[in-house]
């Protein structure tokens, strides 16, 4: 029979929170339709308290209430350090989205209810992949991230260019879905169970010393499919195509939850499929995903560079950022097995993850601030003046913008010192990869100036309309300012977020 | 108590203040803008005489001379240079030169610079001038006999282009600069050189630690360093003094720094900066000796630059060009008499052509002043009862520098020449006589043209020529004294059969180059080998001076002049056109420095943008084009897209299946 | 033959493969969509068809075809919707027309 | 329950099909899998909309007769009542309210076609090969029988399958909230971006400065 | 003194001061023009009396680091905020905050626009500057380093010239290259210390990397990676392109930051890391970087020569003389050394004046086309003579700052290679040669029809500006007739330096 103590619920309480917060805004937005502001406190409210709660009660190295990792349905979810990492991501991303989306959306007519809802949903979704150590529930997770993702994409209904988006994204993503599916069906029939940590135990009987070669094709066809869905959804190159035509289309604060949710969370997949699913052939993956890194860092920066549509432009380099990312997957994948560069390149992956999130959501919220006033388009020339027009807005962009560009000693630097040095420390073919990278962090700074040169160092147009903050919109940039600035510069909140990284990547190994 | 130091100090301390003082206070004093400077240069005049006399007369500080340090200069590790200064009796020569020439020429430009706004500017630059020069000749070691060198440059580089609104002086003030450079290029080398040889740029050994002039030599004997490096050290070395000097092929500057007001001209471009090289060779004459090729080397240069100029000098229209040509050849024969080891010659001369020709300047400042600022001689002619004291001044002077004896010229010159010849350099002699005999003509040239024959002043200037202001010629007056007398003083001791005052004074300084050039010291004989020399030297000079006067002589002559000039120009007419172009040699520079130099530098200048940023912006625009052109990837069609992926699927999958398992 | 896992298999990569074909070649959204569904059965056919060789994994297999009938159904709905949506701006179902953004 | 071939026997047929020497569920399978691979490709080449969509039904209805014969009973139930019976209905639903019509190929088909029939054949062949020289540890040589009430416990008593029943419920909520809002027909006037000029904006972009409002 | 100064922090109050006079100003009302300038002034001099006060307190001519100040920043990574001043960095030090007040007087009259963010860019600017001749830990000084580099783009790019966009592009994406190279390096330097200690305490701390003794191998790379960053800033042929465009660009004071202090990062980061980091690589290296130090010596004089811009001519002149800072560094001589540092200092003092006697004559005319000027002697009789003062200076007359490291580093060449000094010495030639030639265009000869066109608005020097420049008059006139002021300071660093190279290893004779 099923027993539900009370480890199991703490364990289950950080995504179960988001999905009853979930539906209590549904829930809110039926008994009182059109307080947006109420949806906002309730949003915006619960997560802040669920974050709280997951703070002490996480199982975080000294504080937390849980002694080490939480397995819960015979090892199907489980609750550890790498989990906890995420949901805190996770909660925070659909917290500062929440916060600066509704000023967006209420110009153009567009309810927060449903958005909040979707959001929730979807963070639900990831931060169920952050714990599911099983195949089907990774999958169902996943679907549940990103269905409400592509109704989120064509939020702005009326919008031409949103339905388009959401209808890229929607068929590219079920595609890859299959892909990722019958991938999952061949590794189910093979070894015959759909649970992580047994699919890792019976490859790796399988593996023995030689790698790949002594798996059956079936198991290497399936390998190939998992990867080719989960590259999907991180958006890795040459499976990035929906990324730049969703994140456009989409309203902008939606963008902005794009470019990091989904990301973490399928960052979360992939290091939950590929090592601890996979791990023990990584030989055999890793050539892969330093190709993958290499190709799309530069790809991402390369299109970048001619962008002049900012949401565009922001996609593309969110496409490199996945670049970077994979970077210290590929680090972890070169390290010898059981070394410290091995762990350092986990480490990397999730602190590049939480950095990311910050700076990058944190630039999105700008451009959403800046279009509050519906008809200001996505173009970069809107940044004109934006220096004179609104000092602190731009400033604040400025912030993000070299965050992303990694200029110490802002989030942005701390993260891509991370992944270098992880690679570094693998030597060999990564150190290239790791001149690669930096190689790249130069070509993107262009871009990412560009952003500044029009704001600096042009003029306004002729009668720009002042910009406006809202309240909201104003504390989420706050907060997203805070943690790009916190995790780079205050040395406590670097060295925890450090702790929390190598505590997950202790829990991945 | 002990004033020597202090005295020594006070030399540059003087002359420093008067520039400062100047430079900062001049412009509001207005007409008196000459009194803090010309009064600090007195003052100066007198502390120099006493150390003079100190040195000279009641030798006070002993053969070698005064040595003290006032503080360290550059101590970069091993490489320690302080600022140290003697007083030895070479300096106190030069001292007496610098500073009577330096006084007389102040209290000549308070009249000369009268109508000039600048003036302010000018005293001040003077002073700063004196200053340098007197750091020059003081230093006691190369570095900052180097720094030294520079000022003094920049101080001629000022005067030249005081008057900067011409374009022509300033010009010429950057040429002469720039060269000095190129000199000075070799100069630093071989400073740098000297150090590395021996770990000290001291002269000379004292109490505060050995220097250079014996540490080289005994470095040549112990074989730690091959004659040829101490020939390159002093070839190098001699390069400066080249450039300071203005030496061929580096003498190309002089001239133009004509273009400077004529005080300066006297002072700077004539009776002391140019010497600097000479004395320097001079002073540095413990390396040169054991140099011989670069002995013959310095004799060549001199001898060549000597007739060279002469020729020049020949055939210019402008008076105060003439001067620099002669001023060139004088120094020429100086460096001859370097060359072949005649260095108490050298520096007789050194001090006879400082007054000479510091008169000649003076003088033909004089005369440009009176037909108003016109330097042209063939817009000038009779003047000699105009201005009478100019021209008697002048005359003594041009006979002089002709060497027609008992006055200055003669005795030095004819010592230069005397000693190439008894010292095996009969070339240098032979040369040296032509040149003897080109002097004559040239100078006696000049003087004709200017003073003698007919007049060709402007009409209309010609009513208001009248002599210079006392305070010009009353320098003029004082320096014509020692142009008789100096060299009958310092140099007359041969008729009495004994040794010079000026060898007696400098002998302690060259004693040690005789002895190691093996020349033995032997009594003058008048009657002998030295007096034919000196009589033909004599008679050189007055050949020139003869066939001079016959062509542009003491009598109104009219037509009958221009014909004979005529006739003989005709007959020389390739030697009369390399002369009247100076032997091309502006065009040569302007060809190579200015005109395949600025081809070479636009060429570089092409190359840094084209190809050196071309490269920066190159891969930049390579960059940027390859992302438009992998944007275009992106179409906008799903099903491309889905394509790609799937791309992307059996890529993996081939690989994985049918690449990695088998 | 239908005793052979082997011959559900390829059946279920043939359905795949035709599933594939249409999305890659249709233009019609809802075409594309149904060639999804095409392959979503494909999956489903092959995990029934590891169901029906493995004592072990028979009722395993048949929940996950429920489980992934359930998430094709929410897909189809949400697919549907975005349709619906998008056809009520461009007046058209075919996909290759939405594209106005792209490179 | 029973396994569908000892059905067939009951039937009084021969135990192999006449002349082929098959076996009678052998041949159904054969038959099954050539309606659905037929109805299937149908789907993705036929012109007229409404008739794949039709064809995909057929296609559906087939599959669950595999899955029936595979023993998957309750599979093939679900998949009568939730493909056929939803899903595919939605689907006609939707092409309705689009207004698909047939067209000529040139409407049907992207020009990539050819591309994508290489890149399905090449999908296709690749899984048919890895899983053909697959030897599957679990499996064993035939298949099993039916076993309904075992899936009924496993999701009902397990209690992971208990909690991905939870998050499929999650999912379809939310994609029915979601879906609902998109879908939803709005006769206000958008105060926001009008979709005809934020598609001109696209196509010709100018100078926002031009655009932003006064 | 010694006593009051050991007792504070010191080195943190001269770096941070600036820092919180810049946050100060961001609360002054915007308006309110000459508070923020003589806040930012006041802040700058009081950064530069700590300097002075720092100054009196040293105890010249030792060896090692003095008024350490060390607090752990990431424990994890051995990261420290760490700070330590020899002579070097001292003369660099204090050569930083003289430039900066005398920089922020020099904007007074020429920034009317925006500034309050001029001011505080300029006062982070001198943070990062100062940080980098301080930090003792390679994290630390990454971080300065970096940090000088957004100012500096800010400064070029909003109140630069008409190109200043492109410029400063250029500018900080070149510089970028550089730097992030140099993190590599820094990184796997850091790694390989780890790898072999087996602990991360002191992977960072440059005193410990020093005695370390990396392998030849690693030598040889992160050398690269080091140089190129320093290379690039210097800047040395062929990394120099940027800076002409940087300096034609950039605002006088902007200008004379760069020219002054920025290049000087590049020195300062040769002698203090690149070379006693990996001594021997730097010998492997040191032929190739003699001989490009030697092309942009003449080169760079070269070129100037028919520059048209005056700014232009001082930023080739700059390529030259710097040029003289790397071939001191390299030929391994103390003299050379001495030289080179000494090269530094004089290089910022007058070639700083002249970038402000440029920015005199540009406020009048808004011009600086060389051929355009002329005569200027007549008119403005102080600026002429100022202005020649700078320019002899910076032909190295004797007497001013520049002759004695330009003389002391030929001697150094010398002694390591007559031809190498030969070559060097052509500069002397070639430098009086260009600045003469644009004295004379500018200052002598009759005043142009242009300047004529000028009218009264061209008058002489004004107070403020006379008071800007006489500082650095007195310190050009102070330092060539007392180097020894500056060599007894470094006197002991200097030693140290040498004890990393062999003297003459490299010497061909």
């Amino acid at each position: 029979m099923i027993s539900i103590d009370a480890n199991t619920i703490l364990a289950l309480l950080p995504p179960a929170g988001v999905a009853l917060l979930a539906l209590l805004v549904v829930v809110v937005d039926i008994a009182w339709p059109g307080r947006d502001r109420l949806l906002v406190v309730v949003g915006v409210g619960g997560l802040a308290i669920l974050i709280a709660v997951v703070v002490i009660v996480g199982p975080l190295p000294g504080i937390g209430l849980l002694a080490g990792a939480q397995e819960v349905f015979g090892g199907a979810y489980v609750a550890d350090s790498l989990t906890v990492l995420l949901d805190l991501t996770l909660m925070a991303i659909a917290l500062l989205t929440i916060l600066f989306g509704p000023d967006y959306l209420r110009p153009r007519g567009l309810p927060t209810a449903e958005f909040a809802a979707m959001l929730l949903f979807a963070i639900t979704g990831g931060m169920l992949i952050a714990g599911a150590r099983d195949l089907l529930l990774l999958f169902l997770a996943l679907e549940l991230l990103v269905l409400p993702g592509y109704l989120l994409a064509g939020y702005a209904k009326r919008d031409g260019l949103s339905t388009e988006g959401a209808i890229k994204y929607f068929l590219l993503g079920s595609f890859s879905s299959a892909i990722f599916l019958f991938g999952l069906v061949l590794t189910f029939g093979y070894t015959g169970t759909t649970n992580i940590r047994e699919v890792a135990a019976s490859v790796s009987t399988l593996v023995g010393t030689n790698g790949l070669t002594s798996l059956p094709p079936a198991l290497l066809m399936g390998l190939a499919l998992l990867t080719t869905g989960a590259a999907f959804k991180i958006a890795a190159v040459p499976f990035h195509y929906w990324t730049p035509d969703a994140y456009q289309g989409s309203p902008t604060p939606v963008t902005g939850y794009l470019s990091v949710g989904p990301k973490v969370a399928a960052f979360a997949l992939i290091l939950r499929l590929f090592v601890d699913a996979l791990g023990s052939v990584k030989a055999d993956w890793t050539p892969f995903i330093v190709i993958l890194a290499a190709v799309t860092m530069t790809l991402g920066n390369l299109v970048a560079l001619s962008q002049d549509n900012i949401k565009r432009m922001l996609a593309y380099s969110s496409i490199a950022h996945t670049g970077y990312i994979l970077v210290g997957l590929a680090a972890f994948g070169a390290a010898p097995v059981g070394s410290a560069a091995e762990q350092n390149g986990l480490q990397a992956v999730l602190f590049y993850s939480v950095a990311y999130s910050f700076m990058n959501l944190g630039a999105f919220a700008v451009v959403a601030a800046l279009q509050r006033r519906p008809g200001v388009t996505s173009q970069i020339a809107t940044f004109a003046g934006l220096g004179r027009r609104a000092p602190l807005l731009a400033a604040l962009m400025l912030l993000f913008l070299l965050s992303l560009t990694g200029i110490p000693p802002l989030a942005g630097f701390w993260a891509k010192w991370y992944v270098i040095q992880a690679a570094l420390q693998v030597g060999g073919w990564l150190t290239l990869l790791a001149v690669l990278t930096v190689l790249n962090a130069a070509a993107a700074a262009f871009y990412y100036l560009r952003i500044a040169v029009y704001m600096y160092m042009r003029d306004p147009a002729e009668g720009a309309p002042p910009v406006t903050l809202g309240g909201q919109t104003r504390l989420g940039l706050a907060l997203a300012a805070i943690g790009t600035i916190a995790i780079g510069l205050i040395p406590p909140v670097t060295i925890a977020v450090i702790a929390m990284a190598q505590s997950a990547a202790q829990a991945l190994l | 108590m002990n004033f020597d130091e202090p005295r020594v100090v006070l030399l540059l301390a003087l002359p420093l203040a008067g520039f400062g003082l100047t430079a900062l206070v001049g412009r509001r004093l207005h007409q008196r803008a000459w009194v803090i400077s010309v009064s600090m240069i007195v003052v100066t005049w007198v502390v120099a005489m006493v150390t003079v006399y100190q040195t000279l007369f009641a030798h006070a500080y002993g053969d070698g001379g005064l040595h003290f340090t006032l503080y360290t200069w550059v101590p970069a590790g091993n490489f320690h240079i302080d600022f140290n200064l003697a007083v030895d009796s070479l300096t106190a020569v030069l001292l007496i030169v610098v500073t009577t020439i330096g006084m007389l020429v102040h209290v000549y430009s308070i009249g000369y610079m009268a109508h000039d706004n600048g003036r302010w500017r000018f005293f001040a630059y003077l002073n700063l001038f004196m200053f340098s020069m007197l750091l020059l000749v003081l230093a006691d070691n190369f570095m900052l006999l180097f720094a030294a060198w520079e000022l003094v440059g920049l101080s001629s580089y000022l005067l030249i282009g005081f008057w900067y609104n011409r374009k022509s002086a300033a010009l010429a003030a950057k040429k002469a600069f720039i060269v000095n450079r190129v000199g000075d290029f070799g100069f630093a080398l071989g400073i740098a050189a000297v150090w590395t040889t021996v770990g000290t740029l001291n002269f000379t050994t004292t109490d505060a630690g050995p220097g250079v002039f014996q540490l080289l030599p005994a470095a040549l004997q112990s074989g730690q360093i091959a004659p040829w490096m101490m020939t390159g050290i002093a070839l190098l070395l001699f390069m400066g003094a080249m450039g300071k000097s203005a030496q061929f092929p580096l003498h190309v500057w002089l001239p133009d720094a004509m273009e400077g007001p004529t005080p300066v001209s006297a002072l700077i471009h004539a009776a002391t900066m140019v010497n600097a090289g000479v004395y320097f060779v001079a002073r540095a004459n413990p390396i040169f000796v054991q140099a011989p090729q670069a002995m013959v080397f310095v004799a060549a240069i001199g001898i060549f630059t000597a007739i060279l100029a002469a020729s020049i000098a020949f055939t210019q229209k402008d008076i105060k060009r003439v001067l620099a040509y002669s001023t060139l050849s004088q120094l020429g024969y100086m460096f001859a008499g370097l060359g072949v080891g005649a260095y108490t010659a050298a520096i007789f001369h050194l001090i006879t052509h400082g007054f000479f020709k510091g008169l000649l300047f003076l003088g033909s400042g004089s005369v440009i002043h009176a037909v108003h600022e016109e330097q042209d001689m063939n817009k000038m002619g009779a003047l000699w009862r105009k201005i009478p004291i100019t021209h008697a001044t002048m005359l003594i002077a041009s006979i002089a520098i002709a060497g027609i004896p008992p006055l200055a010229g003669f005795f030095s010159k004819d010592e230069i020449l005397g000693e190439s010849f008894k010292n095996g350099f009969v070339w240098v002699w032979a040369i040296g006589i032509v040149v003897a005999v080109m002097t004559g003509f040239y100078m006696f040239r000049l003087m004709g043209k200017t003073f003698y024959g007919e007049s060709h002043v402007d009409p209309h200037v010609l009513p208001n020529v009248h002599e210079s202001p006392r305070t010009m010629t009353v320098p003029l007056l004082l320096l014509a004294i020692p142009t008789v007398l100096a060299g009958l003083y310092l140099g007359g001791g041969i008729f009495f059969g004994q040794e010079t005052v000026l060898h007696q004074w400098l002998g302690p300084i060259f004693e040690h180059a005789s002895e190691t050039l093996g020349l033995h010291d032997a009594p003058f004989e008048l009657a002998g080998i030295d007096g034919i020399l000196l009589i033909i030297g004599a008679a050189a000079g007055a050949i020139g001076v003869a066939f001079s006067l016959w062509l542009f002589g003491l009598l109104d002559l009219g037509g009958e002049r221009r014909n004979r000039i005529e006739a003989i120009t005709n007959r020389l007419r390739p030697l009369y056109t390399a002369s009247v172009n100076k032997w091309w040699f502006d065009e040569l520079n302007d060809l190579i420095f200015v005109r395949i130099g600025g081809a070479v530098a636009r060429a570089l200048w092409w190359f840094d943008v084209r190809v050196v940023d071309g490269t920066v912006n190159g891969i930049a625009a390579l960059t940027q084009s390859t992302g438009r052109g992998i944007r275009q990837i992106q179409t906008g069609h799903v099903q491309n897209y889905a394509l790609g992926i799937a791309a992307g699927l059996l890529v993996m999958a081939v690989t994985y299946v049918f690449v990695i398992a088998r | 033959m239908s005793h052979s896992l082997d011959a559900y298999l390829i059946l279920s990569a043939l359905l795949f493969g035709v599933g594939t074909f249409g999305f890659l070649a249709r233009r019609n959204a809802i075409a594309m969509l149904m060639s999804i569904e095409l392959m979503l059965n494909a999956v489903n056919l092959a995990a029934v068809a590891f169901g029906a060789f493995t004592p072990e994994l028979q009722a395993h297999a048949a929940l996950i075809a429920l489980l992934v009938m359930a998430v094709a159904a929410a897909e189809a709905t949400v697919g549907l919707a975005i349709v619906i949506a998008i056809y009520r701006n461009r007046r058209t179902p075919l996909v290759d027309e939405y594209s106005s953004m792209r490179e | 329950m029973v396994p569908a071939g000892v059905l067939l026997a009951d039937l009084g047929l021969p135990p192999f099909v006449p002349f082929l020497n098959w076996a009678w569920d052998d041949l159904l399978f054969l038959l099954l899998a050539g309606i659905m691979l037929a109805a299937a490709v149908f789907v993705v080449v036929g012109r007229d909309i409404v008739r794949s969509g039709v064809a995909m039904m057929l296609a559906f209805a087939a599959l669950a007769g595999i899955y029936a014969l595979a023993g998957a009973v309750i599979v093939a139930a679900a998949q009568v009542l939730i493909y056929i019976g939803a899903i595919s209905i939605l689907v006609l639903f939707a092409i309705m309210l689009t207004q698909s019509k047939s067209g000529p190929l040139s409407l049907v088909f992207h020009r990539q076609a050819w591309a994508g029939l290489l890149a399905a054949i090449g999908v296709a062949v690749l899984l048919i090969i890895s899983v053909v020289n697959t030897t599957w540890p679990l499996a064993v040589t035939d298949r099993l029988v039916s076993v309904t009430n075992e899936v009924a416990l496993l999701l009902f008593q397990d209690s992971l399958y208990i909690f991905l029943l939870q998050v499929v419920a999650l999912l379809l909520t939310a994609a029915v909230v979601g879906g609902v809002f998109i879908a939803k027909r709005e006769d206000s006037a958008d105060p926001g971006e009008p979709a005809p000029a934020t598609l001109e904006r696209v196509r010709n972009p100018v100078d926002a400065a031009a655009e932003t409002p006064q | 003194m010694t006593q009051l100064v050991s007792g504070l922090p010191i080195l943190t109050l001269i770096t941070f001061t600036p820092l919180v006079g810049a946050i100060l100003i961001a609360f002054l009302p915007k308006e309110r023009l000459n508070w923020i300038r003589w806040a930012a002034l006041g802040t700058a001099l009081v950064a530069w009396v700590f300097s002075l006060l720092l100054l009196t307190a040293f105890d010249p001519g030792q060896s090692g680091f003095q008024f350490g100040e060390v607090a752990d920043w990431v424990p994890t990574f051995g990261i420290q905020y760490k700070l330590g001043v020899d002579g070097i960095s001292l003369a660099l030090v204090v050569l930083t905050t003289t430039l900066t007040w005398i920089s922020i007087l020099a904007s007074f009259a020429p920034i009317k626009e925006r500034v309050k963010e001029y001011m505080i860019a300029f006062l982070i600017l001198e943070v990062g500057m100062t940080g980098v001749f301080l930090a003792m830990d390679m994290f630390l000084f990454y971080i300065f380093w970096e940090l000088v580099l957004i100012p500096m783009y800010l400064i070029i790019g909003i109140w630069g010239g008409a190109n200043r966009i492109y410029a400063t592009i250029k500018f900080v994406l070149y510089t970028l290259v550089g730097s992030l190279l140099m993190l590599v390096a820094i990184l796997a330097m850091a790694y390989t210390y780890q790898a072999n200690t087996g602990t991360w305490v002191g992977a960072f701390d440059y005193q410990k990397l020093v005695e370390f003794g990396f392998d030849p191998t690693l030598q040889f790379f992160a050398f690269a990676g080091f140089f190129l960053a320093f290379a690039i800033k210097v800047p040395m042929f062929p990394f120099h392109t940027w800076l002409p465009d940087a300096h034609v660009e950039a605002p006088t004071a902007g200008s004379v930051i760069l020219a002054g202090v920025l290049l000087k990062l590049g020195g300062y980061g040769l002698i203090r890391f690149a070379v006693p980091l990996f001594p021997q690589a730097a010998h492997d290296w040191a032929p190739l970087i003699i001989v490009l130090s030697l092309i942009g010596i003449v080169y760079g004089a070269i070129v100037a020569l028919v520059q048209p811009d005056l700014k232009k001519l001082v930023a080739y002149s700059s390529v030259s003389h710097m040029g003289f800072v790397t071939l001191g560094i390299f030929i391994f001589t103390e003299q050379g050394l001495h030289g080179a540092l000494l090269q530094m200092i004089a290089h910022g003092i007058l070639t700083g004046g002249l970038f402000l006697m440029v920015g005199v004559i540009y406020e009048r005319t808004h011009d600086r086309t060389i051929a355009k000027m002329g005569g200027l002697a007549g008119v403005l009789p102080v600026y002429a003579a100022v202005f020649g003062f700078f320019v002899l200076g910076s032909l190295g007359l004797p007497g001013l700052a520049g002759f004695v490291g330009e003389f002391v580093t030929i001697v150094g060449a010398f002694d390591f290679y007559p031809w190498v000094a030969a070559v060097a010495a052509l500069a002397m030639m070639l430098g009086a040669a260009y600045l003469l030639f644009m004295y004379q265009r500018v200052i002598f000869g009759d005043l142009s029809d242009f300047l004529k066109g000028i009218g009264h608005h061209l008058t002489d020097m004004t107070r403020t500006e006379v008071v800007t420049l006489a500082p650095l008059i007195v310190l050009a006139i102070g330092f060539g007739v007392f180097p020894g002021l500056l060599l007894q300071l470094w006197q002991g660093p200097v030693n140290d330096f040498l004890a990393h190279v062999v003297p003459g290893a490299l010497a061909l004779k």
